[in-house]
């Protein structure tokens, strides 16, 4: 394949269109969100492009260049399926997140700037290939979502950054460790990802090496007892914020797991695996019970966010076909059902100024189509047949029965607790009786917009996974193929 | 004998000095200044500088004091300021004292005890004065010379009416 | 004139500079120190005079021309300030400007 | 030439369409424009099943139509829908329920608001569509989809008035149980798909039943369990007495025909799976008779109409669950079609007797039934004949018949169970006989606002407007189907490929005499008013009046001297704790055998109680585990930034600068402004030099 610019293009416009947006808002009202939606509509385009482009068999486009040869530092970008779903979803969620925004005054250039940086970094994140490139862009991408908290967040926003911050940017640096020491620890200094690969790296450092890059990924994803930053994160971000909090950053955990430690360290990912099915599996009951305790409805939110990429954690440390499938699938199903509960609760919280489970109620009577939007997202929260979320989940629990079947009942048990919690807030927030919240106005046109694409994208892969899961193929195969090959 | 008449007219210069310093009233000691200022130029008369006694009369005891008595006459002289300021120099002597006799005993003793011997005198005065200051000394009266227009533009400026207001 | 002559004169120079210091110091009114100060610059022109008497040059009256100068100078500057001190703030008493401290 | 199995995909489509049409709300549309919309996609499914019927009847009766092929790893998932005689029987009755019912709703419903009345008929037609593709599902995949469906429809159905919380808790309560007992389901699913690496059910069912491993064992415990749960079988039954809190066309499709009937389809349709491993068999045997004989008796107690008729399902559906155990799964359809049309009349004909009334849908509603609702009587009557088990004339008879026979032929256990199916049946008539007994008394003098009224009657509505023909027709259809059905019942069996079983003369004339016993029984407890104001004070929590003396004499006195024998108990009879045992037993049936409370105490609470506890009440931490990395990191900067925090050297620079300021403040005063002052400092300087000059130079 010939040296094109498309996957550069894919983290330079929506860099450059954060920056054309920060300056837009002065050239005419609402120029920062046009400006916005137009980068990320073409990084769209340039994306489905380089999709119908035929590729080279692995990967569907490929870069390289150099960068400062002498430290052998390199950009490296290539897209296979799973990059290019998730990078559907980053760029999906960014118009979504420019949308939801649309009325916040508040330095609106700025905002629309850090939801593009966010989305810049984590498209550098799913893309990079160079391991000093792609530490580089995950901790590029703490910036705008630090920025996104603490100045339009709600509540103890600072606070809620700080830890977001320190939880991450302290994980983060397990990481950079572990990058350095790789590309410092050959005979060249590389950071090739592939090239680091192919050495032979000893088990006991591996395990360590691996545990490096797990503290980063694990943080993110995030798991227990490592989540403490999530829910005040989610609870504090404005709805734009959380929806990319919970779409993309959250992906970004789980993808960096899912790429890298069974490329560069089979054997130890092996050992830790076990240790890794075991974490998710607690996280799962852990995180669903925790939401089921929630009276704040984003924290309950959040913490079913915990529960699912647990699911996603031990579908990869369960290091079969089905679960790896079912990780992958789960990721994007989260991404978007996650991020339409999100909106959803953020517009109602526009409208009541509460988000409390116990003031709500009523949707039902007030706000028909609100309600209705609320069931298709409840039914894909709680996993029903039908949306992606279910598919995820139940080949991650197909995948289980053939590694252990107590981690299959405990993902079981999970998904029975999801209806628990799935219920509660539906319940708390459509039926029964308005406390507080009044008459509640139903949705507008330009929430229904976001809305109806999430939902479309929900049930689209829901009912024809064959779309996601022949994307997802090659890199499950490739996921799999160091742990199950000789 | 010339020696002798020197070193009376220096001793009632001092005399009248200590008298200058220590006269509550400014006229008073305007005059003793006047007194001290034309003893001193008896002095130099008596030294044989008669050129220095000559313009210490017209200068020192003419011009300067003549300027003196231009601004003490605006001067408060009632009896409580002639009051207050004995009252000041009754309480605030010993201090400048002790420094003065700090200051003194050293430059006396300096002076009189193991001082440089002391080279034979050589006679009267030779040469001429004008060739002197205006030969090899030209360059110290031009730099006294600047002195003097600055001080000259420097009164002017103070003087000004209105110009510290 | 003999040595002993010249040590006492320049003792006595001393001693009218040692007066005008002490009425420097001691005087707080503005004009009686700008006596002293005349006196302090009687004492060494004197000294001068003496010595260049004793080693029969020109050099000590021009030293003293030069102190006239400076006198002079002072003089003039030094009542040009006062009259301004009392003008601009009915001064007299030179302890009460200290806004030099500030 | 196309297939024509391909109208099999045209089967749920038309319920599916009207859900989208009414559901998504594209488009603004009249109450006529709805009630059309929702009719349309009520009853299309049947005529579309028709002619399939007639191609299957007519001998071709194994379709597959594929809808469409996942390839992921080395599995080839195959989704398709399927055509035998099972799903055919099945889909047709589903398919002809639903339409009644759908109709009938047309009118109960007329007085709703538009909205409501949108998403009450948007999911209704969901709910159909869901179990029409569960039915005719020819893999597991579609299957589940189908059955999970049916789940989430059920609790926004039964949730429908949204402003009653015990309508909500109802509807959680379904969904979480059944939700429960489909893990089990989809495990065993699962499970079977890694075994037989396909999802076809062609395909995967002969490969499970040629299973000779543990996992078999395993397999089939799991396919019961999730069967159990979705039929309310004992222990998960309780959810469907509350699930009556939905409207009743609710209770009429759900929780009659459809989805407590789907366990039993799914058993049935596993059949090989379960069969062959005989220990699940005699669980699954001994689970259906217990829970008949369970349900029916609880029924029997029951004060409401809709509650007795839900203890009625569970009990019913045990007896399909009895016959799946006993081998006979095409029994069990048998008994799944009449079952389906005679209890969802007796809930169409009941919705319609007491719609209205203030006594909400209380057994004391019945009353005056005749005169009111001449037509629904008479089908309530046909309808409890049919479940009572009436010889010849009801289906109902001829499928129970069925069963029993099978639990005789099976041997000697057979005959132990077929012993209890007998008593159950009595029991069945017993209280299928109650609320036509009830119709005949007298009404209540004032109707008007009973001060305990029934909560339901808070949201209820008034006579119907659009013309009885809505209510009329499905009632008459149905009353019909259970009564002549039972001429089909034979057919059915052997359609699907088996004898009808037979059992000799005494059992079946004995088993043909219980409907007779059981109206006697009926009679006994509505018209000795010591017994009725028994049942109804053991009911309301309260103390009842003393028991009828030949009822005391042949009920309630073996129970007594069986407990006192179970207690050992040797002391003199006492009345009065005589008194409080009966009422308690009565109590204790016509509660579901408390088996809330069972639940309550050992799930419930445990897990409210965790749930608060992680969320911080009850002395624990928010968050225990989150917050343990926190305050370690916490703890950890103390431990070790703390002392540090006190910084030697930057104590001594703060001490040395501290130091310097004080100087600077001492030599500050110095600085008088005074000119006299520097003056002195001049004056001491100059002695200071002339004192280093005198002690130098000069010497």
């Amino acid at each position: 394949m010939g040296y094109d610019m498309e996957l550069t293009a894919l983290i330079l416009l929506p860099f450059f269109g954060g920056i054309a947006a920060l300056f837009a808002g002065r050239f005419g009202r609402d120029a920062e969100r046009w400006v916005s939606i137009a980068a990320l509509a073409l990084a769209l385009v340039i994306l489905i492009l380089a999709f119908l482009t035929p590729g080279d068999g692995r990967w569907i486009a490929f870069e390289r260049f150099d960068w400062a040869p002498s430290l052998g530092m390199q950009v490296i970008l290539a897209m296979d399926g799973l990059s290019g779903a998730l990078l559907v979803v980053s760029l999906a969620l960014g118009i979504v997140s420019v949308i939801v925004s649309w009325k916040i005054t508040e330095h609106s250039g700025l905002l629309n700037a850090a939801l593009l940086w966010t989305v810049a970094a984590s498209n550098g994140v799913f893309l990079s290939f160079d391991l000093l490139v792609f530490a580089f862009f995950w901790e590029l991408m703490l910036v705008p979502a630090f920025l996104l908290i603490s100045v339009w967040g709600h509540g103890d926003r600072e606070a809620a950054a700080l830890k977001f911050l320190v939880f991450n940017a302290v994980a983060g640096l397990g990481l950079l460790a572990a990058v350095f020491y790789l590309g410092a620890s050959g005979e060249v200094v590389t950071f090739d990802a592939f090239e680091v690969a192919e050495r032979d790296i000893p088990h006991g450092v591996q395990v360590l090496l691996l545990l490096g890059f797990a503290a980063a990924f694990l943080v993110k994803l995030p798991v227990p007892p490592l989540h403490a930053w999530l829910p005040d994160a989610h609870t504090q971000a404005p709805t734009a914020g959380s929806i990319l909090l919970a779409g993309l950053l959250l992906k970004t955990g789980a993808y960096g797991l899912f790429r890298f430690p069974p490329m560069l360290f089979p054997e130890g990912f092996a050992t830790l695996a076990p240790w890794g099915m075991v974490l998710g599996a607690f996280g799962s009951i852990y995180g669903a019970l925790l939401a089921c305790g929630q009276t704040d409805a984003k924290r309950l939110v959040a913490y079913t966010s915990v529960a699912h990429m647990s699911i996603v954690l031990m579908g990869i440390c369960g290091g079969v076909y089905f679960s790896l499938m079912g990780a992958g699938v789960e990721m994007v199903a989260h991404a978007f059902s996650a991020s339409a509960l999100f909106l959803l609760i953020g517009a109602l919280y526009d409208r009541t100024g509460t988000r409390d489970l116990r003031e709500l109620g009523g949707l039902q009577q007030s706000a028909p189509r609100f309600a209705a939007a609320f069931a298709v997202f409840f039914s894909a929260a709680l996993a029903m047949p039908g949306t992606a979320n279910f598919l995820g989940e139940a080949l991650v629990i197909t995948g289980m029965f053939q590694v252990n079947w107590i981690f299959a009942s405990i993902t079981l048990i999970s998904l029975v607790v999801s209806v628990v919690y799935a219920t509660r807030l539906f319940k708390r927030v459509v039926f029964g009786k308005a406390r507080r919240s009044g008459v509640v106005e139903d949705l507008t046109a330009r929430e229904m917009g976001p809305i109806v694409l999430l939902a479309i994208a929900t049930l689209l892969f829901g009912m024809l996974p064959q779309l996601l899961m022949g994307a997802l193929e090659g890199a499950v195969t490739a996921a799999l193929a160091p742990v199950a090959g000789p | 004998m010339s020696g002798l008449l020197a070193l009376w007219c220096a001793a009632v210069a001092l005399a009248c000095a200590v008298l200058a310093v220590t006269r509550p009233v400014i006229v008073h000691a305007l005059i003793w200044l006047v007194a001290a200022l034309l003893s001193l130029a008896a002095c130099f008369f008596a030294l044989g500088a008669s050129f220095a006694g000559a313009v210490q009369v017209l200068i020192y005891a003419g011009a300067i004091v003549a300027v003196f008595v231009f601004v003490v006459m605006s001067v408060d002289t009632s009896a409580e300021a002639r009051g207050r300021e004995r009252e000041r120099l009754a309480t605030g002597w010993r201090r400048p004292a002790a420094a003065v006799i700090l200051v003194a005993v050293p430059l006396v003793a300096g002076l009189g005890v193991g001082g440089p011997a002391l080279v034979a005198p050589q006679g009267t005065a030779q040469g001429s004065l004008g060739a002197l200051l205006f030969g090899p000394w030209a360059l110290a009266i031009e730099v006294a010379s600047g002195l003097l227009l600055a001080a000259l533009m420097g009164a002017r400026h103070l003087g000004r009416r209105g110009a510290g207001e | 004139m003999n040595a002993a002559t010249l040590s006492i004169l320049l003792l006595l120079s001393a001693g009218l500079f040692a007066t005008g210091f002490f009425g420097l110091l001691a005087r707080r009114a503005i004009l009686f120190q700008l006596i002293s100060l005349e006196l302090m610059l009687a004492g060494p022109a004197l000294g001068f005079i003496a010595g260049g008497a004793y080693h029969g040059g020109q050099t000590g009256q021009a030293m003293f021309v030069l102190i006239l100068i400076l006198a002079a100078a002072e003089v003039a500057l030094g009542l040009a300030l006062y009259l301004a001190l009392r003008r601009v703030a009915d001064v007299e008493d030179a302890d009460t400007i200290t806004r030099l401290r500030h | 030439m196309l297939s024509p199995y391909l109208l099999l995909l045209l089967v749920p489509s038309p319920p599916l369409a009207a859900f989208l049409m009414l559901g998504l709300d594209p488009f603004f549309l009249r109450r006529r424009a709805v009630q059309v919309l929702a009719l349309l996609g009520g009853v299309a499914p049947f005529f579309v099943m028709l002619p399939l019927a007639a191609v299957c009847f007519g001998g071709e009766c194994h379709g597959v139509v594929p809808v469409f092929t996942l390839a992921f790893g080395q599995s080839e998932v195959a989704l398709a829908l399927l055509l035998d005689p099972m799903s055919t029987l099945v889909g047709l009755t589903v398919a002809a329920v639903g339409a009644m019912v759908i109709t009938y709703a047309i009118d109960y419903m007329s007085d709703a608001g538009v909205a409501d009345l949108r998403r009450f008929f948007a999911l209704m037609n969901l709910f159909l569509a869901a179990m029409l593709t569960m039915v005719l599902a020819g893999d597991t995949i579609t299957f589940f989809f189908g059955w999970e469906l049916m789940g989430l429809c059920s609790f926004f159905l039964i949730a429908y008035n949204t402003g009653l919380p015990q309508a909500v808790a109802a509807g959680r309560k379904a969904f979480i149980i059944t939700r429960f007992a489909d893990a089990f389901l989809l495990a065993g699913l699962l499970l079977l798909f890694l075994e037989a690496n396909s999802v076809r059910l062609d395909v995967l069912i002969p490969a499970g039943a040629t299973m000779t491993e543990d996992r078999h064992l395993v397999i089939a415990l799991l396919l019961l369990a999730g069967a159990l749960g979705k039929s309310a079988q004992v222990p998960f039954h309780t959810w469907l007495p509350s699930a009556m809190a939905g409207p009743t066309p609710v209770s009429a499709l759900l929780h009659s025909a459809t989805m407590v009937a789907a366990g039993a389809f799914m058993l049935a349709r596993f059949s090989p799976i379960v069969m062959s491993e005989p220990l699940v068999q005699a669980i699954a045997a001994a689970f259906g008779v217990g829970t008949a004989a369970f349900g029916a008796l609880s029924a029997i107690f029951q004060t409401d109409v809709k509650r007795l008729l839900a203890y009625s399902s569970i009990s019913q559906i045990g007896f399909m669950v009895l016959a799946v155990g006993l081998g006979a799964p095409e029994v069990a359809i048998g008994h799944f079609v009449v079952h389906a049309m005679f209890k969802s009349l007796l809930f169409l004909a009941a919705g319609d007797i007491t719609h209205g009334s203030d006594l909400g849908t209380s057994m004391k509603a019945m009353r005056g039934a005749a005169r009111r609702r001449p037509v629904a009587y008479v089908a309530y009557v046909a309808g409890a004949a049919s479940l009572a088990g009436v010889p010849f004339i009801t289906a109902g008879w001829w499928s129970k018949e069925a069963v029993l026979s099978a639990a005789w032929n099976t041997g000697p256990f057979g005959i132990a169970i077929w012993a209890l199916a007998f008593l159950t049946a009595i029991c069945t008539a017993v209280y299928a006989f109650r609320p036509v007994l009830e119709a005949l008394l007298p009404e209540p003098e004032h109707r008007s606002r009973a001060p305990h009224g029934h909560p339901l009657a808070l949201n209820l509505h008034h006579r119907a407007r659009i013309g009885s023909g809505f209510i009329t027709v499905p009632l008459v259809v149905l009353a019909t189907g259970s009564m002549l059905g039972g001429v089909m019942v034979a057919p059915i069996i052997s359609f699907l490929g088996a004898e009808v079983p037979h059992a000799p003369h005494l059992p079946a004339l004995l088993a043909a005499m219980a409907p007779f016993a059981g109206l006697i029984g009926a009679a006994a407890l509505t018209f000795v008013p010591s017994l009725a104001a028994a049942v109804e004070g053991a009911h309301d929590m309260r103390r009842p009046t003393r028991l009828d003396h030949k009822f005391q004499i042949w009920v309630i006195e073996p129970y007594i001297r069986l407990i006192r024998w179970l207690s050992r108990d040797r002391r003199p009879r006492d009345a009065d704790l005589d008194f409080e045992r009966q009422v308690r037993l009565i109590r204790w049936l016509s509660r579901g055998a408390r088996m809330d409370g069972v639940y309550q105490a050992l799930v419930v609470r445990p897990f409210v109680n965790l749930v608060r506890w992680l969320s911080g009440h009850r002395g624990g931490g928010v968050d225990p585990v989150g917050s343990a990395p926190v305050a370690l990191a916490l703890r950890l900067t103390q431990a070790v930034v703390g002392p540090l925090a006190h910084d030697r050297f930057d104590r001594f620079w703060m001490r040395s600068a501290n130091r310097l300021v004080r100087i600077w403040v001492m030599a500050r005063a110095i600085q008088t402004g005074r000119s006299r002052d520097y003056a002195l400092g001049l004056a001491l300087g100059t002695a200071a030099l002339l004192v280093i000059a005198w002690g130098t130079t000069w010497n």
